[in-house]
């Protein structure tokens, strides 16, 4: 039932990490260096939750972060990793080298014709053909159909419908409508395509505010929201603020240099036993913050934030 | 006094002069040198040229300079319009997508790419995916392939098989192109930090040296032997305002980071 | 004194009261009297419905008065968010969509409706055409259907037999719903200017008749012979509250366009 | 070719219904009462452009307008009329019955998924099934499938690509890019759908002016763009004007008075061999068109649109 029609869907952050079962199949919204529910996920592993498939586009942080903390045995993403920035995702990389997660190759566009056909509410959809990758190979999720009208040759990829899409947003009201702000990515899919919708927003304030900032999904899609503020840290929510380089790069040399190190330094450092105000204090003082907010000062500012 | 540019802006300009007046130009999730590359075309020989910029997609964006990473709103930065992400896969799907840059861990002699996983077995390296190039390489009309990595690598980017196929060129194991009814023309360039090539019969052809640059180091650097013309041409240097302009666009030397100091070192002339 | 009502406003009383609560509703084309039972249920016992709003497709919108056209901008005001009119399809096809309000210019026993052509060969009328009832009645977990054209059409709206199928019921000649494995649930109730209808073993069965409505006057109108209970109650009048609502809600009156005078002459008491 | 990259769209009417050729498949933008380019189409009844087959969803005027000029050889729309408004469209109905145009029947959902195939590039879409409605029947748009992966019976629905799609927007820049006010309806998708886009504009302006207002069709889905000021009339192009329900009216009542009345007193009045200047000058005064303009001034000044 992606549809939940109650007019009070505020929940604390406990209570919203509790909408994500054992099991579960889940989609992270954001992507790559921005918007990704991050708070949600410390929040997942403080309450171990586990045997999770991951599935989307191309991330970073977050995936990395969830492969660490062991929450995932699969991993069907397009692209995880840093880019230019820090490279490759280091715990993501060793615990897919030895084996400790199962990964499903796929495609930004593959996923998104799958998301789209749970979204449609049909169980396959058809895209003109891909072949010659091997991602296709023994891949359940591929058929090869001639297209009933023309006979052309077709790639028909199955729906795929995930237990909940975990999403940050901007603001949100009482009742579920969540303002997201530019870039979307593919949130709005995956709140239609997912059977629940647990949301972040870094505020709640009045259904005018965000009826004026324009709601990018509407109430009735939405099974909880929880107030967060930072709750895309260190992944960028603009307006608000940027990413924060300083603990990406922090978080990298801790995950290179190995298990050990990376549970006891960055895990039980910033998350275990660990509350999310904990957290955002051992990240860094009222100065740090507001170099990561105060990049619409100007282009000084916030190139000075790609620059730590 | 003569100017001189790194390799970094060498690439970037000749990646952009892989882009035709009016092309319809995607590029998703590595960053900076396609990205300098399709702003430069724009700016000059270019101006028609549609830009969908990156995983934010917005079009026709002009960035106050170039982030690090793909997700971030800077690619939005007086964009005409921010697309839905779909709106640039379904264009690619009708067709008219007419060129991506598309970067390969791995590069093959038939244009194949690996950015999945490279070694067999016992000693794998895992990569970071393939994002969207799969799809792009079956649809898109043409794509630019690009490495920064040929030389210095033991031949382990130019190979002459990629352990695993994220992104479809000319050829496969399972068939040829045409064979495999795709909808796209597959990769007519390669750019690297040694030299250019494009396509003769599906297969990679030397086309250009960049200067300095002799034909045994390119060779030396590979793990297959290309097609080689008649007459070997030297890369065309860049011009002075297309240096100034790529400096402009990328004041935190973003286009820098995925070279070695060392590759950075090297100093090609600017005309 | 004794508040009285018109035929146009018990209608969208007992419209309204088949709507429960948390149900997503969507109504499209036709306007006046759905989208007020809508509207009303939202302001009395269905105060967590969810109202997709038409073409238009806002959703739960608060217009300042009803217009006569569904294409209006009337129909986004106060809305929380217009939708892409694909949404409302999608929610449908995903089986998400509660209930639908289907009009028929002809219905048949099963709830079979038909808004394309009456009569046959020579002498055919066009109607307008089913809008996106053909689908949403394939995919809506339940619908209403309703019609003000019971009385005085000489049997021409409910029909042992409706010309042509835009709209499925539970029973057709190509079978019954659930043999053509449709996802939806099919029509529930049937509101007309008479009484309303619901289904047993997919048959339209009476269900309460109107205030000052005879069994005889209902059948007389009707082309075929409903199935009937062993006791029939009459429709329970609407409440001051509702009436004034409506009235609130529709001061151009827009709910009566469809009925003629003399319909609008009859008077029901207000509980 | 979707795609058109010129920076320079801006056309003449007269040179925008050139883009639509004799034998042109045609989807028409706005719906209803609402944002028709109807500028457009009296230009092409003007032109005596023939044999069109007009496809979309809910529409009214423009589909009455186009095939009381024989301007149409099918149409398939899920609905023509003028709703509670002014009931059937009576040139519609008039040479339907007469057996004087094509009707193919359908249904807003599906025209939607058949556009959708074509803006997706592929030759058909599944859809949950549907089935036991007659406008199946014999229809060469529908199969019956079975889904690849689940062998759950599904309906598919064949690509409809438009040869133009025909859209009435409030602005637009010199590049082709358009700002559709709301409702949207189905013209996005007509847009992406359809080989080549001719849009009309209340005017044009400075791209600055429709980034700020939001661009909804961006400027290579455009393939020619032309100025034409009440562009959209009868039909509503808010916030500009209410639709002009007197006009309406006039019309309806000349469309049921038969083929030759409408001829003279509507087509050769209004249409033929009349300018759009012309037009709008036979329509109404000044206060006339404060009216349709002055819905905004408060609830009376809107109730009185619909009181005409």
């Amino acid at each position: 039932m992606g549809v939940c029609s109650g007019r009070d869907k505020v929940v604390s952050l406990r209570e919203a990490a509790q909408v994500i079962r054992d099991g579960d199949t889940i989609a992270v919204g954001g992507a790559l260096s921005a918007r990704q529910p991050l708070a949600l996920i410390r929040e997942m592993i403080r309450q171990g939750r586990k045997d999770l498939a991951s599935v989307g586009g191309a991330h970073g942080v977050d995936v990395d972060l969830l492969v660490a903390a062991g929450l995932l045995k699969s991993v069907q993403h397009s692209y995880v990793g840093f880019e230019n920035d820090f490279g490759l995702a280091p715990n993501y990389r060793r615990v897919c080298q030895e084996g400790g997660v199962e990964i499903l190759e796929t495609d930004c566009n593959v996923i998104l014709q799958r998301l789209r056909a749970a979204s449609f509410g049909v169980p396959f959809l058809p895209m003109p053909r891909i072949a010659g990758i091997d991602l296709l190979e023994g891949n359940p999720a591929f058929r090869v159909v001639a297209c009933p009208f023309t006979g052309e040759t077709l790639t028909a990829v199955r729906a795929l419908r995930p237990d909940v899409a975990l999403i940050h947003g901007l603001k949100g009201d009482r009742a579920g409508n969540v303002h997201l702000p530019h870039p979307h990515f593919m949130d709005g899919l995956l709140a239609t395509a997912a059977a629940r919708t647990v949301v972040t927003v870094e505020e709640i304030v009045a259904e005018e505010e965000v009826r004026r900032l324009g709601v990018s999904i509407p109430h009735y899609l939405v099974t909880a929201l929880a107030e967060r503020p930072f709750g895309a840290h260190p992944t960028s929510c603009y307006p608000a603020y940027a990413y924060d380089r300083r603990h990406l790069a922090e978080y990298v040399r801790l995950a290179k240099a190995g298990k050990e190190t990376f549970q006891r330094d960055y895990l039980d450092a910033y998350v275990n036993s660990v509350t999310e105000e904990d957290y955002l204090r051992r990240v860094g003082d009222g100065e740090h913050f507001a170099r990561l907010t105060g990049w619409k000062d100007g282009v000084a500012a916030w190139q000075e934030v790609f620059a730590e | 006094m003569r100017a001189y540019c790194t390799v970094d802006e060498l690439m970037a300009v000749a990646l952009a002069r892989t882009i035709e007046d009016h092309a319809v130009v995607f590029n998703g999730v590595a960053v900076a040198l396609p990205y300098l590359a399709i702003l430069l075309a724009q700016k000059t020989h270019a101006p028609n040229c549609v830009f969908l910029a990156g995983l934010p997609a917005g079009v026709d964006p002009h960035p106050p300079f170039l982030p690090p990473t793909a997700g971030d709103a800077l690619l939005l930065q007086a964009a005409v319009v921010t697309l839905p992400l779909h709106e640039i896969f379904d264009l690619a799907q009708r067709g008219e997508l007419d060129r991506s840059f598309l970067g390969g861990g791995q590069i093959d002699r038939h244009g194949n790419l690996n950015n999945a996983w490279i070694g067999c077995d016992g000693m794998r390296v895992r990569l970071p995916g393939g994002a969207g190039a799969g799809s792009l390489s079956c649809f898109a009309r043409k794509f630019t392939v690009w490495s920064g990595r040929h030389r210095g690598n033991g031949r382990s980017t130019l190979v002459e098989r990629v352990d695993f196929i994220t992104t479809v060129g000319h050829d496969t194991p399972a068939g040829s192109r045409s064979a495999l009814h795709l909808k796209g023309g597959g990769p007519d360039r390669v750019v690297t930090d040694l030299c250019t090539f494009d396509f003769s019969g599906g297969e990679m052809r030397l086309k250009t040296l960049h200067p300095g640059i002799s034909l045994t180091c390119v060779l030396g650097n590979m793990g297959f032997q290309p097609r080689i013309p008649g007459s070997l041409v030297q890369t065309p240097p860049p011009t002075a305002e297309e240096i100034q302009i790529i400096r402009r666009l990328d004041p935190l030397k973003v286009r820098q980071r995925e070279f070695s100091p060392r590759q950075l070192e090297r100093k090609f002339p600017v005309a």
